[in-house]
């Protein structure tokens, strides 16, 4: 049984899994880097122990040190959260070693999981469909011509040493194909001395839809619904929601069962997510498994009702999952907008520094995790990810209008947010009504329309910024004047 | 009446206290409008009021003598307008009377010096910049009261000046 | 349809509301006294309008003037919140007249609920039981002691001039019945001119148990389950959970019809409350109905999923109820503790005064609904009410540990709070059992555990205290030492 | 070294630093066993820390010479000791030494004056308290240093001095 659990991780998350071991009665130990001395997690844990310098290479990355930590503290089991080691098949493996309970799938699993060519190999051997192409690599033009005609044009040529858009090309027939072939293998034999090259089918305005996993080390498996992850910008999440408006319950059943299978097919334990791409045309390809909790796992919690960090401990303890899957029920709607602390208008970059001042959001149905509080720092050596702010309603409605006031009511002072840029996206026709892509942000132009939101909302304002003004330079004039006259008041006001 | 810009929005506004009903309640006029305004809270670092019944919170960013950075209801604003602070610290330093046989440069506000554009001997015009002070988020150059050679500067950069400390001496 | 609500309230059921009406897209009016210009429903509302001095005489219970912001903000409806005019059928008639809609059940109605006399007798007339006794008044002591042998004893003798254990005898048979009703009969002519006496039968050992209740204009009538309140201190609530440890489905049912039959009796509309007592040997009796929405609503709305405020808001606008009886079903576990400012050794004081810090709890499953924020003020005009702390759980123990956290992560300075109470409260093993009962705190000792408890954390706290205070001298002779060595950075710390 | 006692706890505690690991870090050592402290902030308010490896917040809330109000982790905290301060100040002021040529009575601490106990004329003895000050939330006698005649007071109730003010002086 676990009783004591190291988490390695810092931020929102630390206090996530903290929370519920508070709950549960188990005992925490929380780990920090120099820039996280004052952070929540470190209040908030049972033991904290400081573990090297800001650079999560020298801290959060560094195995051996918090290796030192979990058995110095005792701690008998660890917790990864999202990011960081958590899916380090080293790091899994470690643990193992240490004989301590890594809570998460074998590293084994991990690995597989970790290795995407042969986790797309399990699955197509599991009949989980994945995006239609090249079973591996492609030895010659000539191949990848044949197999281009068979899924059918527009395919993506892809170098498997590429990344961020570098060696992957778009073509739409044959001679582009040719051209595009001789031009991704120069780029990539150039880049790294070697060209290896996929080919896959190219698809439009794809729904990026995950579905939440959980299985025993008995073997149970279930699924806990889909989430729908489509907004997005530079392939990262920004809202998420569940139930996905194209996800009806047969469709839900049908993929869910997939999922099951996906998870046998990679013998996973414990808590994943299995992400999926969704084409307009409503089919669903596998694209990769998450061997670790996710960031939107709230939302799952609050149609479920289940404690997903309860269940990952229950799993890692060897508890069978205490349900079936027909035990289990969606109830209502969850959305969950990712407070970052970046500039929309500067491409999303980073904004950091001090927060003076900060109000959390409350009300019925709302929940925001946060390693926020006023005198709280984000920092410039870790992700952007401040908040994460959700909100459930018996309906699709009632849970945004919720999320409206919520964001409405969140104040961050000092860094730059994404919460102007929520707000454009949730009152947009768009996406009231569904239409969501991993486009989304281009498609329907969001950005241009939070610039109008916002000169909109200055005009709004202006009578107040402008009496602001006027009773500033009022008091201002007091401070100047020699008479004393009314502003005794004043002065005590500006003291 | 004071002129403001807002940027992003169109138009301009002209706006003023027309009437004081008490120590926490005004009557403002913004363009041909009339509005009620009571404060409720205010420090150096912002303000919170009623206009017209609606609850504002506004927080004083950044003051430079022509703009103003503001954050209104968590919407940060950027405001431009013609203070005529300098003109008015001038006027009650003693620029605009006929102080001349005055010595002391005396600061009418209590303020950071932020630049001190003198030395000691220097000459100066009537009317030229001897400092500059920041007094509630915003600079306002001090100005010199009367032609004359500088006796001597009383202020350093960094400093603090409360309200009617020398500034220095004009001969 | 409504579009604007003036709220005439203040504290955290303002917020509540207001909350609700932005999800909605209502507009709000805020009314506050003197005491609140401050305060977060001013800030919150679209609109606040100042209406009196700080007691409530002459702002929150002032009907003229009211009316007067009412009718000058074009306010379409109006929101009483508890307490206040809330219960008062002749504000009710007073909004009714001017057409203004009042989110609650009609004068009339209220006029007959607040009649105890009189809404016992309706419910006879409708089969739901009330506490054994007298009908009405009795004539004489013959009377009394026929009625007394009729429903056995022990039974209470009570002038319906008392209050407050005043004019109010317990007695055990027919000779202690003799001696009281002398007794009782001159108390009440000393103090009032006149005695009207009522017998009614005494339980031991009750429950208090409420049914939420709601009533379309259209004549439907539902429950939505019961909430076990009966963890109280001079009458008043503390701790309220849903589901009541024991009532049982089939139970929930048959009490259930009888408020269904109850809310019909008086004609109610709207929502309601019909409190009940719980005897020991598992027979309900029906006491009051409270003709507003109760501050414990918001456990309700977790186990329920509804929004109450928008139920109000949706059957003040003359829809039926969106759902049947055998629609609703209850979902988990919720606990309310209501977060009092006040002193639990000095007989439950008000405590009050400025609170410059204050940490709200968080988390999964956490909801606060509180006025408190740095800076804010508990006053001593109105009540002492702070904040109300809920939590939901799959189980009981899910929402009590949960719970106990989230006290834990409760801070707030400056005022002796309910809080301590509490962790002992849901600690103590007869809490755990559900083991309730209307003298719970003096039944099972908990003001003498809540003592030890605390001496307990304090020897907990010392060596923290100790190291504290070295460090607070360590600096303090720092200060004082002439030699400037290593105290540069004391000094930064300290300035 | 010091005695503490805490209000409802048995027994009593002697603490004391026995090492300086760094600016921020300590060893200390309570009854017999010793713990590492390390200290993340720190005001006149409170202070946060981690006493081995556990995190504590406490604030300071009153102070008096031998009783000091504190809120450990949000559970209030009344704690007994014998401090000393006053002796420590009335050392620093030369009150130890031979410094009886010393004309001025000056602050070793930086602090508000709450009393002053002595006119201009008053006959005092060496170690009679001359004035109270408040400092970090803490009262401290400032006691004379010499027997002498009270030449000048220099302080006034409510007054703010800095360390090396200059209290009274005394011939």
């Amino acid at each position: 049984m676990i009783e004591k659990v190291l988490i390695a991780n810092r931020g929102e998350i630390a206090l996530r899994v903290i929370r519920t071991c508070q709950a549960l009665g188990i005992q925490t130990v929380a780990v920090y880097s120099d820039e996280d001395y004052n952070s929540l997690h470190v209040k908030k844990a049972t033991e904290a122990y400081h573990i090297g310098e800001a650079a999560p290479a020298k801290s959060y990355l560094n195995q051996e040190k918090i290796l030192e930590v979990m058995l110095s503290s005792g701690a008998d089991a660890v917790h990864p959260g999202y990011g960081f080691l958590s899916e380090n098949d080293e790091f899994a493996d470690l643990c193992e070693k240490n004989k301590i309970n890594f809570i998460g799938p074998t590293s084994a699993s991990m690995n597989l999981c970790g290795d995407k060519m042969e986790c797309k190999a399990a699955m197509l051997k599991a009949n989980v469909p994945t995006v239609p192409g090249s079973p591996g690599l492609v030895k010659d033009v000539e191949e990848s011509e044949k197999i281009a005609n068979d899924i059918g044009y527009p395919v993506l040529l892809k170098s498997v040493y590429g990344g961020g858009g570098r060696g992957i090309r778009l073509v739409n027939n044959d001679t582009e194909l040719h051209q595009a072939f001789e031009s991704v293998t120069g780029e990539s034999i150039a880049a790294v001395g070697k060209s290896a090259i996929i080919v896959e089918k190219f698809l439009q305005k794809t729904r990026h839809i995950e579905y939440q996993m959980a299985r025993d080390k008995h073997g149970n498996a279930v699924h806990l619904f889909e989430r729908e992850c489509s907004i997005q910008r530079r392939n990262q999440k920004l809202i998420e929601q569940t139930p996905s408006p194209v996800v009806d319950s047969e469709t839900r059943e049908r993929i869910g069962d997939l999922v099951v299978k996906a998870s046998e097919a990679v013998d996973y334990t414990n808590l994943g997510t299995a992400e999926f791409l969704r084409s307009d045309d409503g089919e669903f390809y596998f694209i990769e498994i998450n061997a670790r909790l996710q960031v939107e796992h709230p939302i799952t919690e609050m149609v479920s009702g289940l404690d997903l960090v309860k269940l990952q401990i229950d799993i890692a303890n060897g508890e069978p999952l205490p349900f079936k899957q027909s035990d289990l029920k969606m109830n209502g709607y969850a959305i969950e907008c990712r407070i970052n602390a970046e500039d929309t208008f500067l491409d999303f970059a980073p904004s950091t520094g001090p927060v003076p001042d900060v109000t959390i959001p409350a009300g019925p149905s709302v929940r925001c995790d946060t390693y926020l509080y006023p005198g709280s720092t984000v920092s410039p050596f870790y992700d952007s990810l401040m908040a994460k702010l959700c909100t459930w309603g018996q309906t699709f409605e009632e849970s945004r209008t919720r999320m409206l006031t919520a964001l409405d009511d969140f104040y961050i002072e000092g860094v730059e947010t994404s919460i102007p840029l929520y707000k454009t996206i949730l009152q947009s026709k768009e996406y009231k009504s569904g239409q969501l892509s991993t486009d989304f942000l281009k498609r329907y132009g969001m950005i241009e329309k939070l610039e109008q939101d916002l000169k909109d909302e200055k005009s709004e304002k202006s009578k107040a910024a402008i009496a602001a003004a006027i009773i500033h330079s009022e008091y201002f004039k007091s401070l100047v004047q020699n008479r004393q006259q009314n502003n005794s008041n004043w002065k005590n006001r500006m003291s | 009446m004071m002129d403001y810009k807002i940027k992003d929005v169109e138009g301009a506004f002209a706006g003023e206290i027309i009437k004081r009903l008490g120590d926490d309640e005004f009557t403002i006029k913004i363009n041909d409008a009339e509005y009620n305004l009571i404060i409720l809270s205010m420090d150096s670092g912002g303000i919170e009021f009623v206009l017209d019944r609606q609850y504002h919170r506004v927080k004083y960013l950044e003051h430079t003598t022509n703009q103003m950075e503001l954050v209104v209801d968590n919407v940060p604003v950027t405001l431009n307008m013609h203070t005529h602070f300098d003109g008015i610290v001038y006027k009650n330093s003693g620029g605009a009377s006929t102080g001349d046989a005055q010595l002391a440069l005396k600061s009418q506000i209590p303020g950071k010096v932020v630049s001190v554009a003198v030395s000691d001997g220097d000459e100066v015009k009537k009317g030229d910049t001897v400092c500059t002070l920041e007094s509630m988020k915003m600079q306002v150059a001090v100005k010199a009261h009367k032609d004359g050679s500088i006796k001597s500067v009383k202020i350093k950069d960094g400093a603090n000046v409360a309200k009617g400390d020398v500034i220095a001496e004009i001969e």
